[in-house]
């Protein structure tokens, strides 16, 4: 009862969607658009579940004072301004409706979008630690890869004269002819294995997803 | 004297007339500035029918081209389309094709809410007519009509697809079933599952968790279905070992279903004890908090271990770069194409793309799960097959063998 | 915050005061470049908070440490509560409120469209999935979860059997000799530009033999040996040549997210360039 | 200003690059945050020093340049603007210097787009260039914008034979015959050159496949850098010359700014962008070296 209903509901809806995918009718665009919609909205009910577990373990390092726990304050502090502002819908504080408040999109625009962008930008940094470290001629697989990385950067150094043409042309090469070949096994690879996957699922061989019990 | 009359004559003569032709000169030249057009010749043979392999909705016309299109006096410019459900009046404009064209496809609305709803089952009436850079100018096809739309059953240009899924079907049912009688299967071994063990060792003797990460996917998306198998194996012996795991998530979904599988691991391995409900917690859902929440982690806790499973995009290097400098063992999976080059270059094993599937697979050891590897194989040598005589059908163009494969709706 | 507590406060209250003297000063250069005041001085906070927090993280790089530890907390408290309110107001007031209730849409303030009992099946899969929080009705939760799970799955197996593998497989159909008309055609036209018939003939070898041997590196049930082992092995080598290439050529990219950023505090914030 | 900001910073780069050498040699490695120090000032140097380097046409690029400079004064350019805002930092620069040259050297500019945000950007370039900086050319009689039509590649069938088939007015709506700019201008075929600026899709390949390659005109190209590597094919055959990436656009720039001195003040964003992705590439092709230099010396010492 608690394994077997979950697993026929399981087969029973993905070959319901397979179907769905050969039968052009009405219906059958019908029964996409509700189940697809459906997930959105039982989504919302989990991310309720993800924040009941975000303030759950933020509570329990304040109150057990664990190492950082004030930190944890701030996260609660964030958390909750940002649903007051969120769900502040126009009666309360302030004029504008709940996606449109002030503070809202303030925090969205200079909290949010810095700190994303700032994240983001750490590539950089990191990117030049990455190549330094791993970029070494240990083996054959190594040193392929650096000498192709190298060509590509190549492009940008000024002062190569004729050479910088010709590993522009070597590098416009390696990432059309080779670069195609292999994401191309890579990408039949992987739909070959997510379409098997998607089969074991289906088929119930596949469901450490469901637990035990 | 009378040659001096004659040649006077002559000049007045020669002047009316150029006056007059200049008069007429005027005349044409004005009429160049704002030519007029010809109507044109009206287009031929206008034909409708309902659009095949869809809801209905919708109407395929055809019609022969006029002979002022393309070829005769050039004054066609495109093709306006014309719709009514009564023979006599209210049609309405439904679009325009350019000239040259002999198809035009009136999709209207699905559903009662869209403006241009065109419900299946009714009739409708069209016309054509042939436009010119004058909109006073045009020339009109009959009405044709009635014709209603339907919706089909079916879905015939995508026979191809459904050969492949029973074929793939069946081939992964017969390996396993051949599997499950006890034939020995052989898989070649994955260096990064390999390491999974001696990483899960390494942690224990240190006395520090091993972080694993499900990555950005959905608990919809196949590369997380993967990572929930590879996690359960490594939540089991890491119960058995008595170390610690840190399952950060991105997704509530992805949390709650990772929850569900290391507790039952920890029932597996016979400790369930052990298993705490903060081991799998909620960082957040956007992907750079959730980055940065899990940087914070690894040099915190500096895990001995650090497992990057499933679908992954730019944070890839910020995490596995991290990872490095806290120290920590790194492996990572990814079917995400463009993602498996940082982990390559920045992890110290990598599964890639495939492998990422076969490892669940391969950790198991269990029949089932090796008979499909088995298919995938068989599958892999088929599409090998179907290259070459693809190829060779391209390079003597046998467009009818590769058009097969090409699938437009 | 541990081992050096007097430098540690040093530090904290040396940047509280150069934010407030920064928040001052942007706003001053804000109203004087003739703006109200009022927002002058919400708008300087807001500048002054972006770029404080763009250092906060940057300061990740030198090590872990206080600053950075109040962005991350931060980040993650504002971005799961913006989520929530998202999704909140976009998909259940949006998509769900008004297909069950007209007195609830009229609270809310979208149209009411009308009533449809198909969306009370997601609520009560919703509700399911909240019965985790107890322990004993938690295996409840795992209908919505295998309902999630076997809708996407069939989704996926479609998506990935058309896409990732019937395409691919239909673009692999290129000719292996380009134009062929015969042998006298093909070597009298036979040039080494690029985009002659010889060239891109070697090219559609290059990327067939590419992929055969990186099919074959991804075959698991067959020991890679002899002949098998040969061409795992280029197809390693091609695989490692292209993520090298890829990982180059993403440096420009990256660079300019840092250019980006840096030009913010330098323009945006200092007002040292235009 | 310029050259002594660009010795300083590159003598403080080199010098430091060149000391963690000697370290190199000496079997020792670099600390991340040496590698970090490094990035952040080949980056932040450049953009508040406003380093700019002269960058050197390649020989794709050059190709495009001197075809619009080697044309006869007068003859017909058409740039096509195919790309919308996400792409704009990345390809603007090349319409803007594309529609510079071509203004400057008397050529007679024709301005359409297969993209609808084409339009858009192409109406305010014309504001901002043609507008301010040459407002000796007059709308329909030096230049005119034929603005965008649907159809993608559908227009180019279209207009390779007949422009009026498809445009009968400018965008401002007025008639292409009372144009003197439009004056024996029947179909594309009457251009000297067609330059297509985009990286998505219609773009290049589609001027290239239903335009330049079946009416035998001249065609030249910009591109994003994604996309720019599926171009190369084309040249020098079926393209005159390519600007690929943020790079051409800063090759080309420079160009213009060496041959034409009333453009050195110009603004530059090719240029100035490739300062810091000039200097952090070769930061990191540097400490990939060193970092290689280490790794021998190391291993020769233990083994």
């Amino acid at each position: 009862m608690k394994r077997q209903i979950p697993l026929a509901f399981v087969f029973a809806f993905a070959v319901i969607m397979i179907i769905q995918y050969f039968v052009p009718s009405d219906l059958s665009m019908n029964v996409n658009e509700f189940l697809l919609k459906w997930i959105y909205i039982i989504g919302i009910f989990a991310l309720a579940l993800g924040i009941w577990s975000l303030i759950r373990v933020s509570y329990m390092k304040i109150r057990l004072k664990k190492p950082d726990w004030g930190y944890s304050i701030i996260t609660l502090a964030g958390l909750f301004s940002m649903f007051i502002f969120g769900f502040d819908y126009g009666r309360h504080f302030f004029s504008s409706e709940g996606l449109k408040n002030y503070m809202f999109l303030g925090f969205f625009d200079n909290i949010l979008i810095p700190i994303q962008a700032t994240m983001f930008a750490l590539l950089a940094f990191f990117i030049a630690s990455a190549a330094y470290r791993a970029f070494r001629a240990r083996s054959i697989l190594a040193t392929l890869l650096l000498l192709s990385a190298m060509i590509v950067m190549l492009r940008f150094n000024p002062y190569l004269g004729p050479i910088g043409e010709y590993m522009e042309k070597t590098a416009s090469w390696l990432l059309n002819v080779p670069n195609l070949a292999a994401k191309r096994a890579i990408i039949i690879g992987v739909g070959l294995g997510g379409v098997a996957t998607a089969l074991k699922v289906m088929l119930g061989i596949e469901r450490a997803y469901l637990g035990k019990d | 004297m009378k040659l001096k009359i004659l040649m006077l004559c002559c000049i007045m003569f020669l002047g009316a007339v150029s006056a007059g032709l200049a008069q007429g000169n005027i005349d044409t030249s004005s009429q160049t500035t704002t030519p007029t057009i010809s109507p044109p010749a009206s287009p031929g043979n206008l034909r409708a029918k309902d659009t095949p392999n869809d809801n209905g909705h919708s109407i395929t016309l055809s019609w022969d081209l006029s002979s002022d299109d393309g070829s005769g006096n050039k004054s066609v410019l495109g093709y306006k389309i014309f719709r009514s459900t009564n023979r006599d009046s209210g049609f309405v404009e439904r679009g325009v094709s350019p000239s040259g064209s002999k198809e035009y496809v009136d999709l209207g609305g699905a559903s009662a809410e869209e403006n241009d709803y065109m419900p299946n089952n009714s009739d409708y009436y069209y016309k054509l007519r042939a436009i010119t850079a004058d909109s006073m100018i045009f020339a009109e096809m009959a009405i044709f009509g009635p014709i209603q739309t339907t919706g089909q059953w079916y879905n015939t240009s995508r026979t191809l697809i459904l050969l492949f899924v029973l074929l793939f079907t069946s081939l992964m049912v017969y390996f396993i079933v051949k599997a499950r009688k006890g034939a020995n299967l052989f898989v070649r071994k994955l260096a990064g599952i390999e390491a999974v063990d001696v990483a899960i060792g390494r942690a224990t003797e240190m006395g520090k968790p091993i972080l694993y990460v499900l990555g950005l996917g959905t608990a919809a998306d196949i590369a997380t279905i993967a990572s929930f198998t590879i996690l359960g194996r490594v939540a089991k012996k890491v119960a058995e070992y008595q170390t610690g795991l840190i399952v950060p998530c991105n997704d509530p979904i992805v949390m709650t279903v990772a929850q569900e599988t290391v507790r039952a691991s920890y029932l597996d391995a016979g400790r369930p004890e052990a298993y705490k409900e903060n081991m799998v917690y909620f960082a957040t859902s956007m992907q750079f908090p959730y980055v940065a929440a899990v940087n914070g982690t690894m040099l915190r806790e500096l895990p001995a271990t650090n497992i990057y499973m499933g679908k992954f995009y730019a944070e890839s290097l910020l995490l596995a770069e991290t990872g490095a400098l806290a120290g920590s063992i790194q492996i990572a999976g990814t079917d995400e194409v463009a993602q498996i080059p940082f982990f390559v270059v920045a992890c110290d094993y990598t599964l890639i793309g495939e492998e990422l599937y076969a490892a669940s697979a391969y950790l198991g050891r269990e029949p089932v799960l090796l008979g499909s590897l088995k298919a995938q194989d068989y599958a892999k040598a088929a599409i090998i097959v179907l290259a070459i005589i693809g190829m060779i059908a391209a390079n003597f163009h046998w467009n009818n063998f590769t058009e097969i494969f090409h699938i437009t709706n | 915050m541990s081992g050096s507590r007097p430098w540690g406060k040093i530090i904290l209250f040396s940047s509280i005061a150069l934010f407030v003297i920064s928040w001052l000063i942007k706003a001053g250069v804000l109203s004087s470049t003739g703006g109200v005041t009022d927002i002058s001085v919400r708008d300087a906070f807001f500048v002054t908070l972006a770029a404080f927090l763009t250092l906060a993280i940057l300061s990740f790089l030198y090590k872990d440490n206080p600053y950075y530890k109040f962005a991350e907390h931060l980040f993650v408290g504002v971005s799961a509560a913006y989520w929530m309110c998202v999704g909140f107001w976009s998909t259940f007031v949006g998509n769900f409120i008004p297909r069950v209730s007209s007195t609830l849409s009229g609270f809310f303030g979208v149209p009411f469209k009308e009533f449809n009992v198909f969306y009370l099946i997601p609520l009560i899969l919703g509700v399911m999935l909240l019965m985790r929080l107890s322990s004993k009705t938690g295996w409840i939760a795992r209908w919505p979860l295998a309902f999630i799970v076997g809708t996407t799955a069939g989704l996926n197996l479609i998506r990935y059997l058309r896409s990732d593998f019937v395409n691919q497989v239909s673009n692999t159909f290129v000719p292996l000799l380009v134009e062929w008309k015969g042998i006298g055609p093909f070597f009298s036209g036979f040039s080494l530009s690029a985009s002659g018939q010889f060239t891109l003939s070697l090219t559609n070898w290059v990327i067939f033999v590419g992929t055969f041997c990186g099919l074959v590196y991804f075959f698991f049930s067959k020991e890679h040996k002899g002949f098998y082992g040969g061409a795992s092995r280029l197809g390693i080598w091609v695989l490692m040549v292209t993520f090298g290439a890829s990982f180059g050529y993403t440096v420009m990219g990256r660079v300019s997210l840092l250019v980006g950023r840096l030009t913010f505090l330098f323009q945006d914030w200092l007002g040292l360039i235009s | 200003m310029n050259k002594v900001g660009l010795l300083i910073s590159f003598g403080l780069i080199g010098a430091g690059l060149l000391w963690f050498l000697i370290r190199a040699i000496r079997g020792q490695e670099v600390e991340r945050r040496i590698i970090f120090v490094f990035i952040g000032l080949a980056v932040a140097v450049p953009i508040l020093f406003n380093i700019t380097f002269s960058e050197k046409a390649s020989p794709i690029v050059e190709a495009v340049y001197d075809k619009i400079e080697n044309l006869s004064s007068g003859s017909k350019i058409l740039i096509s603007y195919d790309y919308g805002p996400s792409m704009a930092p990345e390809v603007e620069p090349m319409s803007n210097a594309f529609l510079r040259h071509s203004l400057a050297k008397g050529h007679k500019v024709y301005i359409m787009g297969l993209w609808a945000t084409g339009q858009s950007l192409a109406g305010a370039a014309i504001e901002n260039i043609v507008k301010k900086e040459f407002p000796e050319k007059v709308n329909g009689v030096d230049y005119v914008n034929l603005g965008y039509k649907a159809g993608n590649q559908g227009v180019l069938n279209v207009i390779i034979t007949d422009i009026r088939k498809m445009y009968l007015t400018d965008v401002a709506g007025v008639n292409l015959d009372s144009m003197p700019i439009m004056k024996n201008v029947k179909s594309l075929r009457d251009m000297d050159l067609l330059i297509s600026v985009g990286g998505g899709l219609p773009g290049v390949k589609e001027w290239v496949q239903f335009a330049g390659d079946p009416g035998h005109i001249p065609m030249a190209g910009g591109s994003a850098a994604v996309s720019a590597p599926l171009l190369y094919p084309y040249w020098p055959t079926q393209l005159v010359g390519l600007l690929g990436g943020i790079k051409g656009a800063a090759e080309y720039e420079s160009e213009l700014v060496r041959n034409y001195p009333r453009f050195a003040k110009m603004p530059q964003p090719g240029v100035k962008m490739m300062g810091p992705q000039t200097l952090a590439h070769l930061v990191i092709m540097a400490f990939i070296v060193i970092g290689n230099i280490s790794y021998f010396i190391i291993r020769r010492r233990q083994g």
